[in-house]
């Protein structure tokens, strides 16, 4: 099994999850984060004094996925995330051992 | 009719209405980020009902003749027979020892808001669990059948109280010692939250609860001062000592905090503050600048002992309604039979006595009577999913806050379309 | 002078100033937090630019004598000829019938804040997405233009809709359908917010927005009691009504919310007060309790099905100015035809209607010309990059809210040292 | 006893008495959401402290009678021989000249509460790095130090300012100038915050400055017009001037930053607001709209550039006490100096100076030693980790938020149980 | 070593954290996230408009833990953060390179 | 590829910042996070009532690095995040098999 990370701009969320729900995946974890790179940030102003602001509001979307459909996952995902602009983020996938369903305790692929 | 008199009620009838948004909030700061709408809810709601009840026939029971010195009669209801020519007398005299007279509906309004604020002062005991359309129920019938006859017990021309000649000037027995002794008659009956005790239940933001106090703090001046119905001398003695024993009071629980557990705390400040402005309420203007003095300071300080009683005594008032306004109503209501400059002395002390007593009494097992019947039938408490979710969620369908979009902060998203929605009808429960 | 009389409008004053940053942040907690600052200063700055406005023309335009029953004319400009000897009439009089005499200064401090705040009222409606400097220009535009005439029509002798008899005690025809109509022609020419309809737009703090309403709600005693310039039954009256109206008007939005969405919620209660609020401002000095308490249901029920309306009818009025405002206004201005207890029938309702629908007419051209007019040369609207990465950053240079060195919470990092800045300059879209 | 001016100045009290919270959240909102409690908390406790010493001795060392035109005696002390039938004479006289008498209570009451925010005003620019339990001490001895000296110099019959003819009609110099210079001197002892100049230090909660902004603005009428302790033509040009200076220092500072900065911004607006509010204080009474006009742009452009110089001179004023309260109270005293319609010239241009410059010379030095005495005996500063960890951790043992239960914001965990704790003591350091 | 990365509902939190405890497991990192999933959200009016909130609070813990007890551990989160209702969220864990201890710069199981 | 995970204390952000950006590395990602550990929280006061706050803020911070890097990466993240005192944190590498700039589709070490 994957784990794919996905860290993209947070207005792209909604189309991510219904890219990704087309798809058939059905579960996602989100976590608000903050993002420094190319993009710039942006200045501003209190009292006289110029702040420059540069780490850049992201969401980080984690997905469980079967090994056999990670790939084609990440380019739902890549697609789905695209605004063509610097900053849309990157998006990785790592190797899973064990992967449980709290409520059941069910492992591997019937955990999704 | 007196125009600088009315004038001033007028004004301290604003600064009383403030109150109750006020005391929304410093609750509403208390509680935790998924009860904060319920609480300040429940202030509001108040705002709402008792208002209408009070024209429809809260003024008539409380101020209109007098039935077996127990409550009014039905000849104001609706406010019959009022008008704008109507007055009423002042406390306020002129020259010749006569009262002034006041526009009878700034009057009406006045006392309509000290109707409002009382049952607001209850809902701080019950955070977090009561189902809202219950709360409203309990509102419409605690103020009619304890709040309209205590306030005529102690304020009316006929109240058995007022004619044994308790001091009540403001509102330490009829308004503090009745919401804190019916807070403590409703927690007996809806019981203790989930987790009290064990689960922390840390305010969520005590800039708010600051805000709260302030805006209470400031209404306290219509509040007390406005009480006269006019403005003379006294009128200004009830103000100066009504800060004085507010500043008292929050040296006195800061230092008890201090001593006790290490730490001059912003709640400690605010809530010393308030134990104050409750303490100082029903004799502020019969005491000295010493006399503020001492009673701000020892109901900080007692008060701010109360507030740990109910985690040994097991009852769950949840934002000590009982701790702050029982107990420092009845801390007012007595020293001022002794420190009174006119009256005191142990016959005005058995006076006082007997008017705290008699209402703790009477409210105590009236609002039992309420909240077992309201829990019996429509039912009272919210159910445990609904408490654990949230009131404001499960209560109100909405959230308190939401900085998703701030920068640093941006699920925004998970939050669908009000489109399809406004075109159709869904239940949620309150 | 009189000092009663004349110390009243000053206080009351006060209460309405505090109503603008009271609507700021009424506004501003219903907005996303993107939006928020941009939100309140829409409000604030009305504060800035309509004060001085005021005092360099526009009090003699609205009050100074008469020119063709239209417009006051330029004898006061500058407030030319007035010192803290000079008077004005009250509306209160004295025994003989004749009015009592007012400070002119109090009065003109009174009516700048009534200018003030109306413009303001229609910054809701453009939330999110429109030039701060365009808004300022509009601002200063709509209130010469707009106000200053309709306020002479209505409260100038001389000022036809004044002499033909119509009741605007406090301004629900000057300010509130004035402010309405005018939100809704400028949110026809700015368009809608991207993502209207799609994207989810929760308030994104309702504590917030709650302690709008409660300043809001406090100060309109001043704005609705002190419109009678001094103090007696009749002011009493007025304070009174308010009262009453505005607490029906929360119990009727939240009936009317609970049957149809099943939830009684707090937006919905603070949005009930203010309906209730705007609702009995032409009509409080004028009716019987139960006038209020029935103009106050009306508002409240009407206005929460009114909100309603722009997802139907597709215009974006983002913060409801349209439904609370121009429906609430309206609905008391017609109301008050029928109920005022001295001239109520059918021929003070045409009046009534007159007076509401000719502002409507004179106010939405007028409006749309001067927003289309900004359009068309310095742009109103902010552009597409800037509306999604949020006004408050791109319009004002600033973020809302950093909690980011409290517990739990603090990425204080990615904002760099304000030294270097401090001595350099760098230009932000605004 | 004048009931009128008696009512005015006690309402006037009850609104000065919410511009010291609205100080501290004017404050609060600035500051890190590590060290908000602590803000607040610096400003609140002054209500507690200094309304005590007022009524101990401090009333009498200001306003009863006369040592060598400095300070006043001990005849006083603890209100003794004054009664609510006692009085005081207002500034505002009968048809034949005479002062009207208002309450003595009303009096003390009203200066009590200038007497409280004078010090609070010094808080901001110690925010982040001092003890609480020397700022308390701090309070106590500057208020009697540096305070009702000053207080005695400028308003008391006898104080040589006073007498000299120096205007400070609501207390640019003994309140603003007072507490900007001792502000200043506190700063070079204590010392800058750890990373001044180069950790960023954005302010956490602009709606919550904007929030105090409001109650100040509010409160400032009450502090102005009520100086004049009665109504008359007078008064009302007092609470219109500071409307309008306000106003025009709003959009004198956003013009300033746009040019600058290239931003109209939130706390550009609301610092402009107080920077006038500042300016009209001591001036009000004597000008005319195009004065109040002058002073309020002037004010707001200077004191926008004025908290620039922090970061070249290196005094790491954290608020901009001293940028905003120093400057722009010179700059009212200053200019009154010409601009007063009655008086203005260049002789009252000196008297101004020397009362300017004479209160900056001895709060400085009173200053300086205070704070350098409790550096070196209890400690003023607190530890460099108490300072990282924030203060409000370390010297109130809270934490101002905790949206953990909100929606998509969670972690109420990792606090626990209260109980065992309840009957335990524990030592925080305070 | 393994990371093991439990999401799971809020208020288990501290049973999570005693069970590792009890079991000598004495760190942890909490993030606080969103889950999307099988569990609904819920409805919110807000002036005659209803919205869907269908991202669910839950908090996400991370454990770093040494190859042999990874399994065990599992088992131990699942018990601890069960309470059979649908939304009770998943574990996962994932094979660790290298874990260092900023403190004093110990690597493997002496980092812990 | 490896993804490099820091649990670090909070203020120390700035200084990992620049020293990643002395070394080449020019992008980031950061949640926010609280830590338990050995490191103990502190007691607060609410009316009478002690509570213990044991979960300490740190922030995490995400670095998606190339294979011959990131043993170095690590280094210059510990030594820059380092004060000696407990608390200080973890850091800790796992194995990436995929990357992706989503901007571009770039993979691998490009998408960096
Ligand atoms: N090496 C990296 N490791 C982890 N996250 C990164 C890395 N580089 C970039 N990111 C994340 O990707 C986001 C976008 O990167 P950026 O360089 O701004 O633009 P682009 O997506 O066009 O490459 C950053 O805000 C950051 O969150
Ligand atoms: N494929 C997935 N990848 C990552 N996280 C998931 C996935 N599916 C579910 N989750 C997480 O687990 C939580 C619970 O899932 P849900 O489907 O609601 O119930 P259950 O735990 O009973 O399967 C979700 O809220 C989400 O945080
Ligand atoms: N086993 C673990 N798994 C994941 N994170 C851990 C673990 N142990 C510690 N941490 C993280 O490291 C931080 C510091 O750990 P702590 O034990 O307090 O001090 P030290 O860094 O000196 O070991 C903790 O706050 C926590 O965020």
């Amino acid at each position: 099994m994957k784990l794919i990370t996905a860290v993209v701009k947070p207005h792209r969320l909604d189309e991510i999850k219904e890219a990704l729900q087309a798809f058939g995946v059905h579960g996602l974890t989100v976590t608000e984060a903050s993002g420094y790179g190319r993009q710039r940030g942006h200045t501003e102003v209190y009292r006289g004094a110029e702040y420059t602001v540069d780490l850049v509001p992201k969401i980080r979307i984690e997905v469980l996925a079967e090994d056999d459909d990670a790939e084609q996952l990440i380019d739902v995902i890549v697609k789905a995330a695209r605004t063509g602009k610097i900053g849309d983020g990157k998006v990785w996938s790592l190797p899973v051992e064990t992967a449980v369903r709290v409520r059941t305790g069910e492992r591997g692929p019937d955990a999704l | 009719m007196n125009g600088t008199d009315t004038g001033f009620v007028l004004i301290s009838a604003a600064l009383v209405m403030v109150m109750t948004p006020g005391l929304a909030l410093f609750y509403g700061g208390m509680v935790r980020a998924k009860s904060v709408l319920n609480m300040l809810m429940m202030s509001f709601i108040s705002l709402g009902i008792v208002s209408i009840l009070w024209v429809l026939f809260g003024y008539s029971l409380a101020f209109s003749g007098d039935v077996g010195h127990f409550i009014g009669n039905f000849d104001a209801i609706g406010l019959k027979g009022i008008d704008f020519t109507s007055t009423v007398d002042s406390f306020v005299t002129n020259a010749k020892g006569e009262p002034h007279k006041i526009a009878a509906f700034s009057f009406i309004l006045f006392q309509m808001l000290f109707a409002v604020i009382t049952p607001a002062l209850m809902s701080g005991a019950l955070a977090d669990r009561v189902k809202f359309s219950a709360w409203m129920v309990f509102v419409a019938l605690w103020v009619t059948l304890a709040y309209f006859p205590v306030a005529h017990w102690v304020w009316a021309p006929g109240g058995w109280l007022f004619d044994m000649g308790v001091i009540d000037f403001a509102g330490g027995t009829a308004v503090h010692i009745n919401a804190g002794i019916g807070a403590l008659a409703a927690v007996l009956v809806v019981g203790k939250r989930i987790g009290f005790k064990k689960d922390p239940m840390r305010p969520h933001s005590l800039p708010l609860v600051l805000i709260g106090t302030a805006l209470l703090w400031f209404g306290w001046f219509g509040f007390n001062a406005g009480s006269w119905l006019g403005v003379d001398g006294t009128t200004a003695r009830m103000a100066l000592n009504t800060q004085i024993a507010t500043a008292a009071a929050i040296i006195g629980w800061l230092i008890y905090e201090r001593i006790r557990h290490g730490a001059f705390t912003t709640l400690g400040a605010c809530s010393g503050a308030v134990a104050g402005l409750v303490a100082i309420t029903p004799s502020g203007g019969h005491v000295n600048a010493f006399g503020a003095i001492l009673i701000g300071v020892v109901a900080g300080v007692v008060c701010s002992w109360a507030v740990s009683l109910k985690y040994k005594l097991g009852y769950d008032d949840s934002l000590d309604v009982v701790g702050v306004h029982l107990v420092g109503g009845v801390i007012g209501t007595l020293m001022v039979g002794f420190l009174a400059t006119e009256a005191g002395g142990w016959d005005q002390f058995g006076k006082q006595a007997t008017g705290a007593f008699s209402v703790m009494g009477y409210t105590f097992v009236v609002t039992w009577i309420i909240a077992f019947a309201i829990q019996k039938t429509i039912g009272f408490r919210a159910s445990e999913e609904d408490e654990v979710t949230g009131v404001d969620q499960t209560q109100h369908a909405e959230t308190a806050y939401d900085f998703s979009s701030a920068a640093g902060s941006h699920i925004s998203s998970g939050v669908t379309s009000p489109v399809a929605a406004a075109t159709q009808s869904k239940k949620v429960e309150a």
